[in-house]
């Protein structure tokens, strides 16, 4: 059910990427997302970073608009929706492609106490892309990736996992489909869960728009298991 | 161990329960997992002559009671849906929903789809596309010219699919069935809406939709009453349709087979096997041993 | 603070809800007390020429969003309401709900009740009487002879109740609006069904009955919605308004004025005040002095 | 919302009168009322004599046809419904007539707890008609009157009420208007309740037929206080 919920908290965490916070704490888990309606510009959705947060790359109208909005403006938000990921392993790898981090920036937050050892690898086309936030307070390494080579290694978050993969009971992933798709191969669609990314409108498994082969990433996803995906990503 | 299986048309379902069009129906692989949850069949999104990316969000509005939806009749055209469909074969009765703005329309597409359609289902009810669905289906001598026109043009069983916006559906039940269809199905959805009070405006972009789901199951019920203590061809049921216990409803109401929609959004996949096994479980609990046996039965009384 | 007085075709109403006919209004008492517990007015059961007993038993089932009736349109007949009020004054208006078959026995009804009414709603709609209501109101030109012939027979205000088991009520309200009508109100219940999946037979006595509640609150909505797009007199809003948000939608949506009836059935008196509550909160939360100032806000946009 | 129940027993309890068991144990209150439906018959409402018992006469087809059924036999019903007694007082009086019994035998049972001493003062037009069942187990003090004189003593229950209202704290009653209406002018509407009876149909406050005053019996009743009978009864 769709409900109105204030802006509390705005803020840039990127370029071009706002943090919106709003005065309602949801019960979800990490992955999950919302279903964002702005009366007259349309309805979109969005991972969920924390309980009352979410982050925004501006990309396009819709977007645009949000980014006008700032403290004690209204968003209007139904969800959580999806399922999430299941928090899974001991020494466990996130890998983040661009604006990707949300969900994982989440499971940082809410996953950490089950998880031993927590290695953040977070890629992004340059330095000023990157959506750390305060991710560094809720991971044991961070390790960052440019494909310029601005900060930190010149490369992709899939290099670095390539490398280290062995370490890891469980990885999650979330970014565009390429880096997906390479994080898929590099673990042998093993240890790991994804979170994919595909045209969603109804968000509630109606429309059938978002469909990944049999799957809905609405309903079934957007998190699958590594196996779920072989032959479709 | 009660019968569940049906014929229609000359078609086998294992089932009655058949997957609604629009919804979750819009690749072959989504058809072929509706079958895998246990769909005796499945109704594809609706299809029309040319592709249509359908309105922008929301097009949805989730009530306590169902949902409204207006998505505007997105889909890939006909040659898109061929192209999508090629190389894929069903091992389940496959209803290709389609659209026209005319007669003629509504023919070509039926023969254009008629090697992939194991029959057709004729929209003629959405209720939030301008100048098709209800828009032509309200009226009884468009339901006749157009199921005699998709008549005319395959040899596939033809399912003209009624809108309950009007003052008696079975004028229009009528029409369908001396035009040669060979089933109808009803209901599409009511024409509804909803207003956001803080907004203060529609909350779909489309402003008005249509209404499924639970809510307007006493409406569904009661039009296919109506539909089969009227004709002699076969009526499909469809609106609502949540617990094995609507769907027994249905039957005994005269519907000959079911279609499941909005509840699969609301329950899951795994509706379709709970309400056969309810049905079942009722047969067998109420001595009968063929879900053929209960249709109609609540007609007499 | 907020006010909530409506002024409709020059009668003042202390809050915008108003008991709906059909529900606990058979006697002076029962009206009496629907003021005390907050309605701003009443409509009474519907009246007729002749006594009616109405229905046998089962005349009701409830539902998990609403009831489906058939009462059968039971009142004591005009002779016997005007007994009935003799010696009652009412500080709060009085709606008299008319049926007849005829435009000339609602006239009829409409001059020997002038007295004692207010204003008058005419039944066009009640979907369970043979030769009434529905049956008279699903076409334009009945809407159209008997509002124009109780016009002629009364000097106060005149209400089309309107059905929403047509194929566009905006139709019948602008027949309504041609042949005089000071205001329209809508929607009378859904046409529908129940069936005992044990008894494999339809529970109402009448079989078939009429759908109200909350279910069919986004069909009512609609119909309020487009009704108050198209017509320049005012509209009633009325359709399972069980909430203080259900009723600011249907205000945003254009209805002037609210009927409030299964609610009370599935919720008690208490739902006046809960709901006049909830929209004084709402129009002080959102800035706005008067309820008349929300009217209709949703059609703009 | 109806429900279908087996009957699993039913007995004579008096002339004409008959007790049903069903299948189904219901939360309820003493005073409370169900709609019974036999398909192609109608429904009725009956007041709950227990959690899984009626207690029917035999008035017209309804109830005749109901007399058919036995063990094994369906009957469907909705509710309970109605407010039900309130059980108060010490020292009270149940003053039943005829087939008002019910509802009072349920509270002698279900309400005795409560009360330090029940006196049951039922009174019938001859012996025949006494729906007595084990109703003797429940009270303290069982007062029988006939019309006839041929069980206990002649006369009205209100006669015996009249001499010993001193007696009880609160008085319960429920039987044929002009008893209830001597029981309220007895208590002069005080420190009673009164099951009241009126033709009722949808049982839910919908159809008004079953109005008394500004009451509706099955919405405000069926039990009343006595002082909102004043003017009533």
């Amino acid at each position: 059910m769709l409900k109105r919920v204030e802006l509390v908290e705005t803020w840039e965490v990127a370029k071009d990427v706002r943090a919106f916070r709003f005065d309602e704490r949801l019960k979800f888990r990490p992955g999950q997302f919302l279903m964002v309606w702005l009366p007259g510009a349309g309805e979109k959705p969005f991972s969920l970073a924390g309980e009352d947060i979410i982050v925004v790359k501006r990309v396009g109208p819709f977007t645009s608009r949000l980014f006008e909005l700032g403290e004690g403006d209204y968003v209007w938000i139904r969800g959580p929706y999806g399922n999430g990921f299941e928090a899974r392993g001991k020494r466990v790898a996130l890998v983040a492609g661009g604006i990707g981090i949300p969900p994982l920036y989440a499971l940082a937050r809410k996953g950490g106490g089950a998880f031993e050892h927590v290695t953040l690898i977070y890629g992004a086309r340059s330095k000023d892309e990157l959506a750390l936030m305060d991710v560094e307070d809720y991971v044991d390494e961070l390790i960052i990736t440019t494909d310029d080579g601005s900060a930190g290694r010149k490369g992709f978050p899939t290099d670095v996992l390539a490398e280290r993969k062995g370490e890891f009971d469980q990885v999650y992933a979330c970014g565009p489909e390429p880096m997906l798709r390479a994080v898929l191969r590099v673990m042998d669609y093993e240890k790991v869960q994804i979170s994919a990314e595909r045209y969603m409108k109804c968000g509630i498994g109606v429309c059938g728009s978002c469909n990944l082969g049999k799957y809905l990433v609405c309903r079934d996803g957007p998190v699958f298991e590594g196996p779920q995906l072989r032959g479709l990503l | 161990m009660a019968s569940l299986e049906v014929e229609l048309f000359g078609i086998r379902f294992e089932n009655p329960l058949i997957l609604a069009s629009g919804i979750n129906d819009k690749v072959p692989e989504q058809w072929i997992r509706a079958h895998e949850e246990g769909a005796g069949g499945v109704v594809t999104k609706s299809i029309g002559i040319e592709p249509r990316k359908g309105y922008d969000n929301p097009t949805i509005v989730e009530l306590p009671y169902g949902l409204i939806n207006a998505m505007g009749l997105p889909n890939p055209g006909w040659r898109g849906f061929l192209e999508m469909v090629d190389g894929y074969t069903f091992d389940f009765p496959l209803i290709v929903s389609i659209f026209g703005g005319t007669p003629e329309e509504f023919a070509f597409l039926a023969e254009k789809l008629s090697e992939v359609a194991d029959a057709f289902e004729l929209n003629l009810s959405c209720p939030h596309a301008k100048g098709y669905g209800m828009e032509i289906g309200q009226k009884t001598e468009n339901v006749y010219e157009v199921v005699k026109a998709v008549k005319d043009a395959t040899d596939k069983p033809v399912i003209a699919k009624l809108t309950p916006n009007t003052d008696d559906i079975t004028k229009l039940g009528l029409a369908a069935e001396k035009a040669g269809a060979d089933a109808v199905s009803a209901i599409n959805t009511l024409k509804a809406i909803a207003i956001d009070i803080y907004a203060r405006r529609p909350i779909l972009s489309n402003r008005v939709g249509g209404y499924s789901g639970p809510g307007v199951k006493p409406v569904a019920l009661r039009a296919v009453y109506d539909l089969a203590r009227t004709l002699d061809i076969p009526v499909i049921g469809i609106g609502g349709i949540t617990t094995w216990q609507d769907a027994v409803e249905f039957l005994l109401a005269g519907a000959s087979a079911l279609q499941i929609g909005t509840a699969l959004s609301l329950r899951g996949w795994k509706v379709f096997r709970e309400i056969s096994e309810g049905i079942e479980r009722y047969l067998e609990g109420e001595g009968f041993s063929s879900v053929e046996e209960i249709v109609g039965l609540a007609l007499e009384k």
